[in-house]
This record gives structure tokens, C-alpha cells and sequence, in this order.
């Protein structure tokens, strides 16, 4: 790809990026939020139309108007945002279009074969056949991700796209994603990864590109770097710190949950969280922690007997509203489906779950008032761009989630629960994170961080408790903890 | 060791799925058996050969009508120009074989063409001028089908029409009419398109997930253009069905048959969000208002106590699918 | 004066003697205007006065063409010893009756007729009739070269359309001018921003002719809005028109006796049941309704909505 | 360096942001202001005070039964029950001040009463028997509300209303209509509410994305029914406005309204997906229809082309606003 441009209004997001991917390499891009790496690999498959620049294609210049071109050269594309069809069965997910036919152009579809075929794919990955024929919207969000992948290999492209496809996964998925890209590589087929997990890139790519607003900063090849010069590129400064844990002085319990039955468990869940801590909840995929969440914060119907307590003072939460008056903040995991009103502008987003703050005396809102404690946030969380009128659709996932979390910080709570907080977000961005959530232990809140991410458990919280299959199997201080102990109490030992 | 943990959890959901799917397909079907239980208790000349053909019979507009209606509801849209090009259509048909006297058979394949083509125009509308809903595109060609339809004759009926044309909406064979062989053979053949075809596979596609269809490279904008004429075609049939039944043609014909066809497609299980729906759902919630309608008219209800009743058996029916769905979850 | 709607429902056929013979079915455009309740109200006192069940049914609207067939053979095919039909659209009834009459069963036509094998009679006045009349009456009240409006119902309604037909006709013949028709859907309200609008136009208008009087009276409303001295007629004798005409607001209204056809119809059908021979064409008179005979009219409405 | 661009880029953004604004909301202005040129070119009748006030008082029902209606569309859902609520309102209304003589105030009261109670029957259908969507409780609700209309007086008219209740249909301020002045006076409110209210922005972030409003705390069901109940109170006060013009009541006031009041909201720019949508954009979506409707009488357009003009200039005022995105777009 030469001088690839394309902007958004007068948003100028590629300004002239080159790439070229051989085959049997993972070429990995990397940048900040927002850098354009979504929408660079959006007008390599046709999803956009570049404003300039030319693509080749084995050495030929081609014309790549919509997916299916891509799809017919061979470029396969499992996008950031999931692409399923809830509604279809999984292998039907799988085929979409391009479904298998008995006969010609107008013949009826061959189930049987794609079935067959979509097994095959799925046991690829690890999973169980069985998955092919439900229905996709049945599955976790995970396991969605999962079929995304299923589909582009079923596809046998000459190059797959992945954009952050690990980002929903859990260590043991990701293992089977990586042996599975490493498959593919032998084969000779050629992959784009993007990837905010510095150590998967350092684990599985063979050259790396980095973008830095819209330009292209420099390829260089993945084993000869050091991650921390690509930060440096990617973010114009160098990064002090991955993980920039700071310790406090551990308090009184602050939160407790007594009795708390996730659904389709029968033991009931106990922990609490003191002031001056992090507490990490680590697990597989389907684990429970969301549905624990969810269940504390009133969005899901619980058990009656379970309790709440806050400073132990026990709190009635029947629904969300309830828990957000008794100060509790549930950042979200899926940022598009529960976190952001798309098409509505920052600012709004920001207020929504304290809309009764920015009331005056008449019980109006005060818009003006909304904007500057919008514009605060944008700030505060680096959100980029920093305009507040821009509708939540049209920031880069990083900057989604971001907006996000201001959201809750708005709300003034004293309890904080990030579910995957960092899914998607990239490592300066990370960082901004983790230091937000020691600024709120510091000042008095309590933190509890679910996330899927073990270095990340590691690397921030003083207290981790696993779950595995609804149930809480191990609650470990950090210094015992390790990838190998909090794995095998996922994995229900 | 997880592996065998996320086994059983699977079997678990797989086995659940299979009753789930029963219990989904028996869902309208059980208000359905409600109703005409509470009909045959009620009226000793409900469950009689005679009036159940009667209903077969004065259903078959509403069905044809409703299996059209089912496409653009599993794309997430909606038709509610049915009821005029259903008029356009026999207008034109009846001013090509009556008026003019032409061929019959000429007049039945414009009939179909005129409402195909109408529905084309819907599709065209929708996708090409980017309308931003297809209640837009449709309530404008509503209102320009009755206007056509009026103007084609200045308002005037048009009755007379040939036998071959009357076939369909007036002939038996046995006891049972015509038109509800009709009604089942399209049903059939709609049933094998949704399920067995790519196109029918992809307008569930573009309902569940539009922008997720298009990245799949399906051409989302010539689908729904499929959908839309064949939504008229229907309308077209389900005129020719009309004009059989009574004889002729009149501008005024399907006024706010829209509303039946949809009330059928949602009695049938389907929803408004796309992607949900089956064909032998809509057939029973066709049935569902034609023995509601018959029923009413055998006990002799007052038309206004007849209104409020339907009004409340939409209500109910689609409750009783809630009810289902809500067990189903637990 | 309202009452007794609630029985209109309960009145047969529950009580299981529907089996035939001494029952009368009447079929009519729609239950929910009063035309159509005098209809039924005629219809109701003949079945009394003579002891037999009368069961009077119609759709909810005018419009619900295909309903009114699907009545009329859910009706037919609970054999009742005669059945009374207004049809909505005339040919569409027309294969119905066919089958009906042809295994033996009386049909008679009220208030709107149409031709088929084996019809026995039909009741009413045509509306072209009734529209001719009402264009008479009004250009008995102008003068020649006077400006006239025509207001008609829902394009494509035949009665309606029938109506303005005839008014046409006879306003033409007479000399007026027509300088507008305009829809207004049967509808009140609508037919009042109608004439709001068309008098923007010309203030200059005489007389209007309105093929209901639903939208005789909006006209009326928008007419002394303007203190203009227009004259309207309108169409049916609704009691709210004749009270109008009595307190000089409306200037007349054809109305077309729905009660006497109601009443006529279940009369004439019992004497077909038991083989008396009736005309194949009975004329139930029209009423030209003005501040004359007004009060009188009114006694006789309220005396049969009671 | 980075830093800079970064900035330059961002100030591009805010600056283009206001120019949109501005046209955002011209654009159904737009389609208004070349319809009514259009219209003063054709008649010169057209551009007069007195033709002017006539508009604003023929468009003042349309116009309150759409502001009611911006409410559930808002929330991604539709109103179907409004014409049927303003039948029963006024039908009730009649026999309290009519035919049982009571107090005017009383009647009017018991007319918003029963219009409000009306769309909270709604509200409650749609949210406690969670029905999949509004266009089914709706659908009900406008059966069944015709039908108590039709059954209260038999069908029979009601008129003869007292003076005021009249008034606000009937009377002027100077040149201006009181039912103008109503309009103008619920749109503002309506505008606060919407804009500057807690529950308003609730609306518009449950159109948007009802999971994620849930989530931020906010009772979705609560916001559901006070939407419902404010669209059935706007269909009472409609109807109180049609008594004062028509000094009568009668049961089927109201048929086909609810697409008049539909049209009248998504001509205005507001999207059935939800979330979006304004105040200012209803009220010139029901200018538009009015001025049509004006044009099409002036004009004394034939009777059987009104209403194929009518299909096309709902489409092509919501295709001026299609053309307006895209460019803004661009
Ligand atoms: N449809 C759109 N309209 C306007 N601006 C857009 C649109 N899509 C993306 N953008 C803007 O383009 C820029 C690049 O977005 P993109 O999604 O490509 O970033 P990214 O590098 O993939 O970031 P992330 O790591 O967060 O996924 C962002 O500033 C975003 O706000
Ligand atoms: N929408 C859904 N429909 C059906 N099952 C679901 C759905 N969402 C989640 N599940 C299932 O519920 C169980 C618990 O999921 P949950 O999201 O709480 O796990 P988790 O530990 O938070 O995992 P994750 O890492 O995905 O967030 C899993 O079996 C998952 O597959
Ligand atoms: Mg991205
Ligand atoms: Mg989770």
C-alpha cells in the first residue's frame, strides 16, 4: 500500500501511509489510540474508500471498492468492533458471505458440508465442535470473538487481517490463537496483527509498523527492537513505567459481599475490599466475574439473602440506580453495547449516569456546566480528539473507553469496578489508567479491576481473587501470586 | 481438565437449545389452539368443515399479504405500502383485461409485475436515495399507489373479470379453495427461500447485524431491493386472490391492510429489530386474526366491541409469546 | 339521545335458535355512524313488531370492504331465513349472493344497490338520486351563475362519490358555477380546513354541497368563521344536522329514510320467507330536509334512537 | 511536533462542528421554505397574513399529536393509539359536559384525563408485560381505544360543546389563533423538557442505547411510561383543540392521524433508530404537511392527484434532509 490518505471531514486521519506485508510474516501495526490503524486496514479490505494512494496485490494494482473484493483476492479480515450475526447459527456466521452450495449460482445451500467445515475450523482453535450449530448470540462475547476467527481462517486467505482480535480472550484462547497464527505462517499465509499486548507482539511478530497520528513512524523488524523504543515511536516520549504501582497503606474494609450467588453456581460468593488496596479479580473466559459484577451493581437479577456492605453499612441495590446513589461506578466491559450512547456527543455521554449533578434550583440542567466538567475529563484523560461535541461513535475504541470511564468519574462514587478497563486501550493510554485508579485508592475509593490480562493483574493489584466456573477458588496477596497459581485456580484446582 | 469443564457446560446449553427450539415453534401455535378452543366452546358452528373453510378462505389475502410483510420485518424495516399496491395492482389488471379486454393471463402477470414493480420501487427508494427508514419510503409510496390507483379510472370499480383471472380467489378443489392451496404452496416455497437459500439466509443476516452483513461482503443494498419486491409481489398476488373473491376491482381496495399483515408477521413470533421470524409463525398468526374475525362474526359481537377485542387478542397473543420467551430464559 | 348499544351483540344467535328459518341477517356498510344506527334501529323494530330475531352486523369502517364480504358469508353460511345486505362496494358482494341466492336463500339490497342473478329486491334510493337532490335544493336557494363548492368524502367511496356526482350534475344544469371539489374524508375537522382553505381563495362562494353531513357541518363551522352567508346542504339527516337546520345554521340535508329501509327490509324479507310476492324495486323515499319540516324530523329521530 | 498537529486538527473540528449545527438545523427549514416558495409562485393567495394564520391554526392538531409522538420515537419506538385516544378523550369529554351537563373545567380536565391515562395504559402494557415493542401495545391500544369510542354513545356525535371549552380551538388573539398560540407555548415546554431536564435527556439516551442507560442508572421503565403517558395527554389536548374547531365530538375523530403526526416528526429529522430527533424539526415537519395541505385547496388540486403529491413530497422532504447529510458529510 503507497500514500494511503483518507479523512473525516476536515478530520485528517491517514496522512500517507506505506505498508508492504510479505507472505509468511506477521507484520504487526502498532500506535496509540486513535493513530488510524482501524481505519487504514478498513480501506485495505474496501470497508472505506481512501481518499488517496494506491494498494497492490501481488505486484499488481488493484481496485478494492468493497469487502468483497478484498474477500475474492484472498484478504481476510476479522474487525475490531465484533461482526457477528447474533441471530444465525454459528457456521452460518462462519460462511457469511460465501455460504456453500449444492450446485450452481442458484442452488440451495450444503449445510452438511459447511457444518463439517466449520467444526473442522473450530477444533482449530480449540473449541468444541458441538459450538457449530447453536446459536451464535448464545455465546459469550469470547467465544463470539472466537467464531471471528473461525470465519476468516475458514476462508483460506492468502492474508488475514486481525485487528485486536486477542483484546476479548483470556490467556488460555490467546494460547490457542497463537498456535494457530503460527500454523498458518507455515503455511505461507500472510497476517496483519494489531495488538495493544506488547508481549504478544514481541512472542509472535516478525516485523512491526508503527503509526503515530496519521503518519507512518517507521517499520522495523520485531526481534532485533526493544518494545520500549517502539512506545518511544509510537508516543513521541519514552515510557517510564509499564505498570506504575504505587502502594498505599492498606485501611479498614470498605466493601464486602456476603452470600452472593452467581447464577447457575450454588456455592455463594464472599470477598471484601479494603481502602489502600487493588483488588484483581483473574478467571477464564465465562468465568463469572461479569455476571458477579452485574449482579452487585443491580443490573442482573440475585439471590435474596445476599448482602452488600458499604463501611460496613449494609446497602439495598435493586437496581442500577440504586447502586449508583450508594456510590458504586461499573465500568463496563462492552464499551459500544452497555458504556456509550454512539450517537450522541461526548459531553452528554460523560453526564449521563450524573445527570441530577448538573441540575440547578429549577431542576434544569445546566448544559454549560455539563461542557466544563466534559472538557475537565478530556483533559484529565487525555481523550482525543479533545472536542466534547463529537458523537461517541466516532472516537477511536481507546478514546471510547476512555470517555467511558470519565463517565463514572463523573458520578462521584466511592466503590470503583473496571471490568477489563483496559480491553483495547493502548499502552500509554494504560498507563493513564493505572495511574487513575492509584489516584483513586489514594484519595479514598475502593478499587476492584476485573481483567483477563494477567500481567496487568500482576503488574497493579495487591490482592487478586480467581474465579472459575462462578465460584471463588483461590484469593491470593500479589507476592504469592504467579501466572502458574492464579491459572490453575481458573482452571478449577 | 477445563477443557472437560467447558464440555458439560456446552451439552448443557445444546440440550436446552433443542427443547427451546421446540417450545419456540409451539409458541404461537399455543394461543392459536387457545383461541379456537374458547371459539368452539362458545359457538356449536365454529369447529364445522364449512366454517373452517371459510376461515382458510378469508385468510388467504391477510397470509399472502403477511408472508410479504415477513421479509422486510426480519430486515429490521417495514411495509406499509402492501395495501396500496395491492390496489395499484388490480386497478391496472382490471383496466388491461376488463377495460381494454385483453388476455387473461395477460392481465394476472401484470397484476404481479405492477405490484413487483411497485415494490422494486420501495427497494430502490430505500438503498439508492439512502431514505433513512423504510417507513419513510413506504408511507410515501402509499400514499402515491391509492393516488394512482384512484386515478386510473377517476375512482370508479371495475368489476367483471374474466374466469380465469376470478380462478384462484373463487374455485375449490373438493372443499378445500383454491386460494388456500395458494397460501400453502407460497408458504412452502418462502419457507425453503428463508432457509435454504443464500439470499434467504442473508436477509436474517442484514436484520441481526446490517453493518456486520456488509463487512461480510454481502450486498446488503441489492438484498433488501430483493426483499421489497418481493413484499409487492405479494401484494400483487394477494390482489389477484381479492379480485376472485368479489369480482372486481376498486380503488379503495387493502386500505390499512398493512396493519393486519404486520399484526400477523408479529403474532408469528417475529420482531421489530430484525432477524427473528419464521414462515410457519406467520402462517398461524394469519390464522390467529381470521379466526379471531370469524369468531367474532359467528357470536355476533357488535363491531365495536369487536374493535376493542382484537385489540385486545394483538395484545394477548403476543403476550402469551412473552410469557414463553421469559420461561424459556429461566 | 344514545342508548342501547350494548345489546346489540347479545341479541341472537347465543341463544342457539340461530338455526334458521325465523331469523333475518342484515349485513351493512358499518355500525359506526348513525345512518347506519338508524338502519339498525328500523331493522330492530320491524324484528320486534313481527317476532323475529333480527342480526344486524357491519364493520368498524366503511372502508373494510373485504371484512363486510367476509361478514356477509359468515352470515350466509348460518343459513338464516333471509339476508339484507348494503354493500360497501356493490360488485364485490356480487359472488356471494350469487352463491346465496342460487341454494335459496332471499337476498335483499337496502340503500345501496347492485345487479346479480336472483336478487329479490332492493330497498333505498340511489345516491346519485339523493346527490341530484340535493344539488336541486341548493340551486333553488342561489342564483344562476352563483359560485358553488362540492366537498366529497373519501375519493373512491361510491356513495360518496355517487352523491357528488348527481349534485354536480344538477348544480350545472341549474348554472352554477363550480369553482372547486375537494376531498375531506367523511372527516369533520378535515372538511374545515378544507373550506377554511378554499375560501382563502374566494370569499365570493354561495352554496356548498357536502356529500355527508359530518362535513356539512365542518364546512358550517368554517363558513361562520368568515360571517359568510354561504348556504350548505348536507347528506343522511344526522340528528346533529336537522338540529343545525333548526337553529338556521345549515341550510338542508337530503336524507335518505335509513330507518324506513331498515324497517322495509326486515318487512319485505318476512313476507318473501313465507312466499309473498314483493316489488324488485322499492323506493324508500327521500327526505329534503329544511327548517320547514326540521323539528319534525327530529321528533322522528329522537323517537326512534330511544 | 506531534502535539501541534494534533491541536491545529482539533481546532478544524470544533469550527466545522458549528457551521454543521447551524445547518443541521436548517435542514428540514430547507424543505419548508422551497415548498412554500414553491406555493407563492403558484397562488398568490398563498403569502397572506390571513391564509398564514389559517395554516398555523389547521396545523395546531397535527402539530400537538406530534409533538407527543417525538417522545417515543425518541425511544426508538412509535405511538399507533394517538388518533384513537383523541376519539376517546373527546367522546368522554361530550358526555361529561354534554350530555351530563357538568362543569366545562371538569370536562376538560377529564379529557386530558383520560388521553394521559390512555398512553399510561400504554406505557404499562409495553413495560410490564414487556411486550417486544410499542408498535403491538400500540396497535392494541388503537383498537381498543376506537373501540370504546364507537361504544360510549353508540356511535352517535356529541355536540353542542360549551364555550370553554371551545375556546382554545376556536378564539384569536388578534390575527393569532389560541390553538397557535397553545402550540407554540407546549413546544417550548417540550424543548425545555427534552433539552434541559433530567427525564428529557433520559429520553434521548434510551433511544440511543437503552442497555447502556440502564446501566448508568436510569429506570428505564419509568422513562418509558411518563413518554407514553405525555404522547396520550399531547392526543387529549389535540383533541380539546379539534372540539373548540368543530364544536363536536364524534367517535371516529382521530383515523389515520397517527401517520400524519408520524410523518410530521421524521419529515422534521427525527429517526425511528431513536435518540435522535428535535422540537424545532417537529414543528416544521408539521408546517410542511399543513402548507401542503393548504396548497393542494388553494390550488383546488383534483381530488385523485392530492394524494400521490402528497407520497411525494414525504419523500422528497426527507430526501432533502438524506442530501444535507451526505454533503455535510463530505
Ligand atoms: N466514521 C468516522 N467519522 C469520523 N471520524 C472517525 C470515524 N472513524 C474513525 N474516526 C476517527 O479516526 C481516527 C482514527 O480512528 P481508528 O479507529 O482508525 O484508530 P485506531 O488506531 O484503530 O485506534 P484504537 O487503537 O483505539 O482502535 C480517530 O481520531 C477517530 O476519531
Ligand atoms: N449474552 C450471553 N448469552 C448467553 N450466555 C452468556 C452471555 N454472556 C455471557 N454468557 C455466559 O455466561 C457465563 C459467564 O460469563 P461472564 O461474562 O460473567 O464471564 P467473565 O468471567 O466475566 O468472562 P469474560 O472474561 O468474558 O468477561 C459464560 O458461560 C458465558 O459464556
Ligand atoms: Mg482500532
Ligand atoms: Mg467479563
Amino acid at each position: 500500500m503507497k500514500g494511503i490518505k483518507k479523512s473525516f471531514g476536515s478530520n485528517h486521519v491517514l496522512k500517507g501511509i506505506d505498508l508492504d506485508v510479505k507472505a509468511a510474516e506477521v507484520h504487526v501495526l502498532l500506535g496509540e489510540n486513535g493513530a488510524g490503524k482501524s481505519t487504514f486496514i478498513k480501506i485495505l479490505t474496501g470497508a472505506y474508500e481512501k481518499d488517496a494512494g494506491e494498494i497492490y496485490w501481488e505486484g499488481e494494482k488493484v481496485q478494492l471498492n468493497n469487502p468483497i473484493d478484498a474477500m475474492n483476492l484472498g484478504i481476510a479480515t476479522i474487525y475490531q468492533e465484533l461482526n457477528v450475526i447474533p441471530e444465525l447459527k454459528v457456521y452460518e456466521n462462519i460462511f457469511l458471505g460465501r455460504e456453500l452450495k449444492q450446485g450452481g449460482k442458484f442452488s440451495m445451500l450444503d449445510r452438511k458440508a459447511m457444518i463439517t467445515e466449520a467444526k473442522r475450523c473450530l477444533s482449530l482453535l480449540g473449541q468444541k465442535t458441538e459450538l457449530a450449530e447453536m446459536e451464535l448470540g448464545e455465546l459469550g462475547i469470547g467465544q463470539q470473538q472466537l467464531v471471528e476467527i473461525a470465519k476468516a481462517l475458514a476462508l483460506d486467505a492468502k492474508l488475514i487481517i486481525m485487528d485486536e482480535p486477542t483484546s476479548s480472550l483470556s490467556a488460555q484462547e490467546v494460547e490457542q490463537l497463537y498456535s494457530c497464527v503460527e500454523g498458518l505462517v507455515e503455511k505461507g499465509i500472510a497476517i496483519v496483527f494489531i495488538s495493544h499486548r506488547l508481549e504478544e507482539i514481541k512472542r509472535m511478530g516478525n516485523r512491526i509498523t508503527i503509526l503515530r497520528d496519521g503518519y507512518k513512524i517507521d517499520t522495523l523488524p520485531v526481534k532485533d527492537t526493544d518494545p520500549d523504543y517502539w512506545i518511544e515511536l509510537m508516543v513521541g516520549r519514552s515510557l517510564d513505567e509499564k505498570f506504575p504501582k504505587q502502594s498505599f497503606t492498606l485501611g479498614e474494609e470498605g466493601f464486602r459481599i456476603e452470600n452472593m450467588l452467581v447464577e447457575g453456581t450454588e456455592q455463594p460468593v464472599n470477598f471484601s475490599v479494603n481502602y489502600g488496596e487493588i483488588v484483581g479479580f483473574s478467571g477464564l473466559v465465562g468465568a463469572g466475574r461479569t455476571e458477579l459484577a452485574r449482579a452487585i451493581f443491580g443490573a442482573d437479577p440475585r439471590n435474596k439473602d445476599a448482602k452488600i456492605l458499604i463501611d460496613g453499612q449494609e446497602v439495598q441495590i435493586k437496581n442500577p440506580r440504586d447502586a449508583i446513589d450508594a456510590g458504586i461506578a461499573f465500568i463496563t466491559e462492552d464499551r459500544k453495547s452497555e458504556g456509550l450512547l454512539l450517537d450522541q456527543a461526548a459531553d452528554i455521554n460523560i453526564a449521563l449516569a450524573n445527570m441530577k449533578g448538573f441540575q440547578n434550583k429549577a431542576k434544569l440542567i445546566n448544559l454549560k456546566d455539563i461542557r466544563a466538567k466534559a472538557e475537565e475529563y478530556i483533559k484529565e484523560l487525555q481523550i482525543r480528539p479533545n472536542n466534547i461535541e463529537l458523537h461517541a461513535r466516532n472516537f477511536s475504541g481507546g478514546n471510547q473507553q476512555k470517555v467511558v470511564i470519565a463517565k463514572w468519574l463523573c458520578t462521584q462514587a466511592k466503590v470503583f469496578i473496571f471490568d477489563e478497563p483496559t480491553r483495547g486501550i493502548d499502552v500509554g493510554a494504560k498507563v493513564e489508567v493505572y495511574r487513575l485508579m492509584n489516584q483513586l485508592v489514594e484519595n479514598g475509593s475502593i478499587v476492584m479491576m476485573i481483567s483477563s490480562d494477567l500481567p496487568e493483574i500482576l503488574g497493579m493489584c495487591d490482592r487478586v481473587y480467581v474465579m472459575s466456573e462462578g465460584k471463588i477458588t483461590a484469593n491470593l496477596p500479589i507476592h504469592e501470586a504467579s501466572q502458574e497459581r492464579i491459572m490453575k485456580a481458573a482452571t478449577g484446582g | 481438565m477445563s477443557q472437560i469443564i467447558v464440555d458439560k457446560k456446552q451439552e448443557n446449553i445444546t440440550e436446552k437449545k433443542t427443547i427451546k427450539t421446540y417450545l419456540a415453534k409451539l409458541a404461537p401455535l399455543l394461543a392459536l389452539i387457545l383461541l379456537s378452543g374458547i371459539l368452539t366452546f362458545l359457538s356449536d358452528k365454529f369447529l364445522t368443515v364449512n366454517n373452517l373453510m371459510n376461515i382458510a378462505r378469508q385468510s388467504s389475502i391477510n397470509a399472502l399479504l403477511a408472508i410479504g410483510m415477513l421479509l422486510p420485518i426480519l430486515t429490521a424495516g417495514i411495509d406499509l405500502s402492501v395495501g396500496s399496491i395491492l390496489a395499484v395492482s388490480i386497478m391496472i389488471m382490471g383496466i388491461v383485461s376488463v377495460s381494454m379486454s385483453l388476455n387473461p393471463v395477460l392481465g394476472i402477470i401484470v397484476c404481479l409485475a405492477v405490484g413487483a414493480g411497485f415494490g422494486l420501487l420501495n427497494g430502490v427508494l430505500l438503498t439508492k436515495l439512502r431514505l433513512p427508514h423504510p417507513f419513510i419510503s413506504t408511507l410515501g409510496t402509499q400514499f402515491i399507489g391509492r393516488g394512482i390507483a384512484l386515478l386510473v379510472t377517476a375512482a370508479a370499480p371495475i368489476a367483471g373479470f374474466p374466469y380465469i383471472i376470478q380462478f384462484v380467489g373463487r374455485e375449490f378443489v373438493g372443499p378445500i379453495p383454491v386460494s388456500f392451496i395458494l397460501v400453502i404452496f407460497v408458504y412452502v416455497v418462502m419457507h425453503i427461500f428463508l432457509t435454504r437459500t443464500q439470499t434467504g439466509r442473508y436477509i436474517y443476516a442484514i436484520g441481526g447485524n446490517p453493518e456486520a452483513a456488509r463487512l461480510s461482503g454481502i450486498k446488503v443494498d441489492r438484498v433488501l431491493i430483493i426483499v421489497y419486491t418481493i413484499s409487492g409481489f405479494m401484494a400483487g398476488l394477494a390482489g389477484l386472490v381479492m379480485v376472485g373473491r368479489v369480482n372486481s376491482a376498486f380503488p379503495l381496495a387493502g386500505v390499512t391492510y398493512e396493519l393486519d399483515a404486520i399484526a400477523a408477521v408479529i403474532i408469528g413470533g417475529a420482531s421489530f429489530l430484525g432477524g427473528v421470524g419464521t414462515v410457519a409463525g406467520t402462517l398461524i398468526g394469519a390464522m390467529i386474526i381470521a379466526v379471531l374475525r370469524n369468531g367474532l362474526n359467528l357470536l355476533n359481537v357488535s363491531a365495536d366491541s369487536q374493535m376493542a377485542l382484537i385489540g385486545v387478542v394483538i395484545i394477548a397473543a403476543v403476550y402469551v409469546d412473552v410469557l414463553r420467551q421469559r420461561k424459556k430464559r429461566k | 339521545g344514545c342508548s342501547g348499544s350494548g345489546e346489540t351483540g347479545g341479541s341472537s344467535s347465543g341463544d342457539s335458535n340461530g338455526g334458521g328459518g325465523e331469523s333475518v341477517s342484515v349485513v351493512l356498510k358499518t355500525l359506526s355512524s348513525p345512518y347506519w344506527k338508524y338502519v339498525e334501529a328500523g331493522a330492530k323494530a320491524a324484528g320486534e313488531e313481527f317476532g323475529v330475531d333480527v342480526t344486524v352486523v357491519g364493520p368498524a369502517a366503511e372502508s373494510e370492504v373485504i371484512q363486510q364480504v367476509n361478514m356477509l358469508e359468515d352470515q350466509v353460511s348460518q343459513s338464516p331465513g333471509a339476508i339484507l345486505v348494503a354493500p360497501s362496494q356493490p360488485e364485490t358482494v356480487v359472488p356471494v349472493l350469487e352463491n346465496a341466492s342460487s341454494s335459496g336463500l332471499p337476498v335483499l339490497l337496502i340503500d345501496t344497490d347492485v345487479e346479480f342473478e336472483g336478487k329479490t329486491t332492493f330497498i333505498g334510493t340511489e345516491n346519485f338520486t339523493a346527490g341530484q337532490e340535493g344539488g336541486k335544493l341548493l340551486a333553488s336557494m342561489l342564483e344562476k351563475g352563483d359560485k358553488v363548492v362540492l366537498i366529497s368524502g373519501a375519493l373512491g367511496n361510491p356513495a360518496t362519490d355517487e352523491r357528488i356526482k348527481g349534485a354536480k350534475e344538477a348544480l350545472e344544469a341549474a348554472g352554477m358555477e363550480v369553482v372547486a371539489e375537494q376531498p375531506a374524508d367523511s372527516d369533520k375537522a378535515k372538511a374545515m380546513s378544507v373550506m377554511e382553505n378554499i375560501l382563502q381563495n374566494d370569499k365570493d362562494i354561495k352554496g356548498v354541497f357536502a356529500a355527508n353531513d359530518d362535513m356539512a357541518i365542518g364546512v358550517l363551522r368554517a363558513v361562520q368563521a368568515e360571517n359568510l352567508d354561504v348556504k350548505v346542504i348536507g347528506t343522511d339527516g344526522t340528528e346533529e344536522a336537522v338540529q343545525s337546520i333548526l337553529d338556521g345554521k345549515l341550510a338542508g340535508t337530503i336524507a335518505q329514510s335509513p330507518y324506513n329501509m331498515g324497517y322495509q327490509g326486515v318487512e319485505n324479507a318476512l313476507k318473501v320467507m313465507k312466499g309473498e310476492s314483493i316489488d324488485e324495486r322499492i323506493d324508500a323515499g327521500i327526505d329534503i330536509i329544511t327548517k320547514e319540516n326540521a323539528q319534525e324530523q327530529l321528533d322522528f329521530l329522537k323517537s326512534i334512537s330511544e
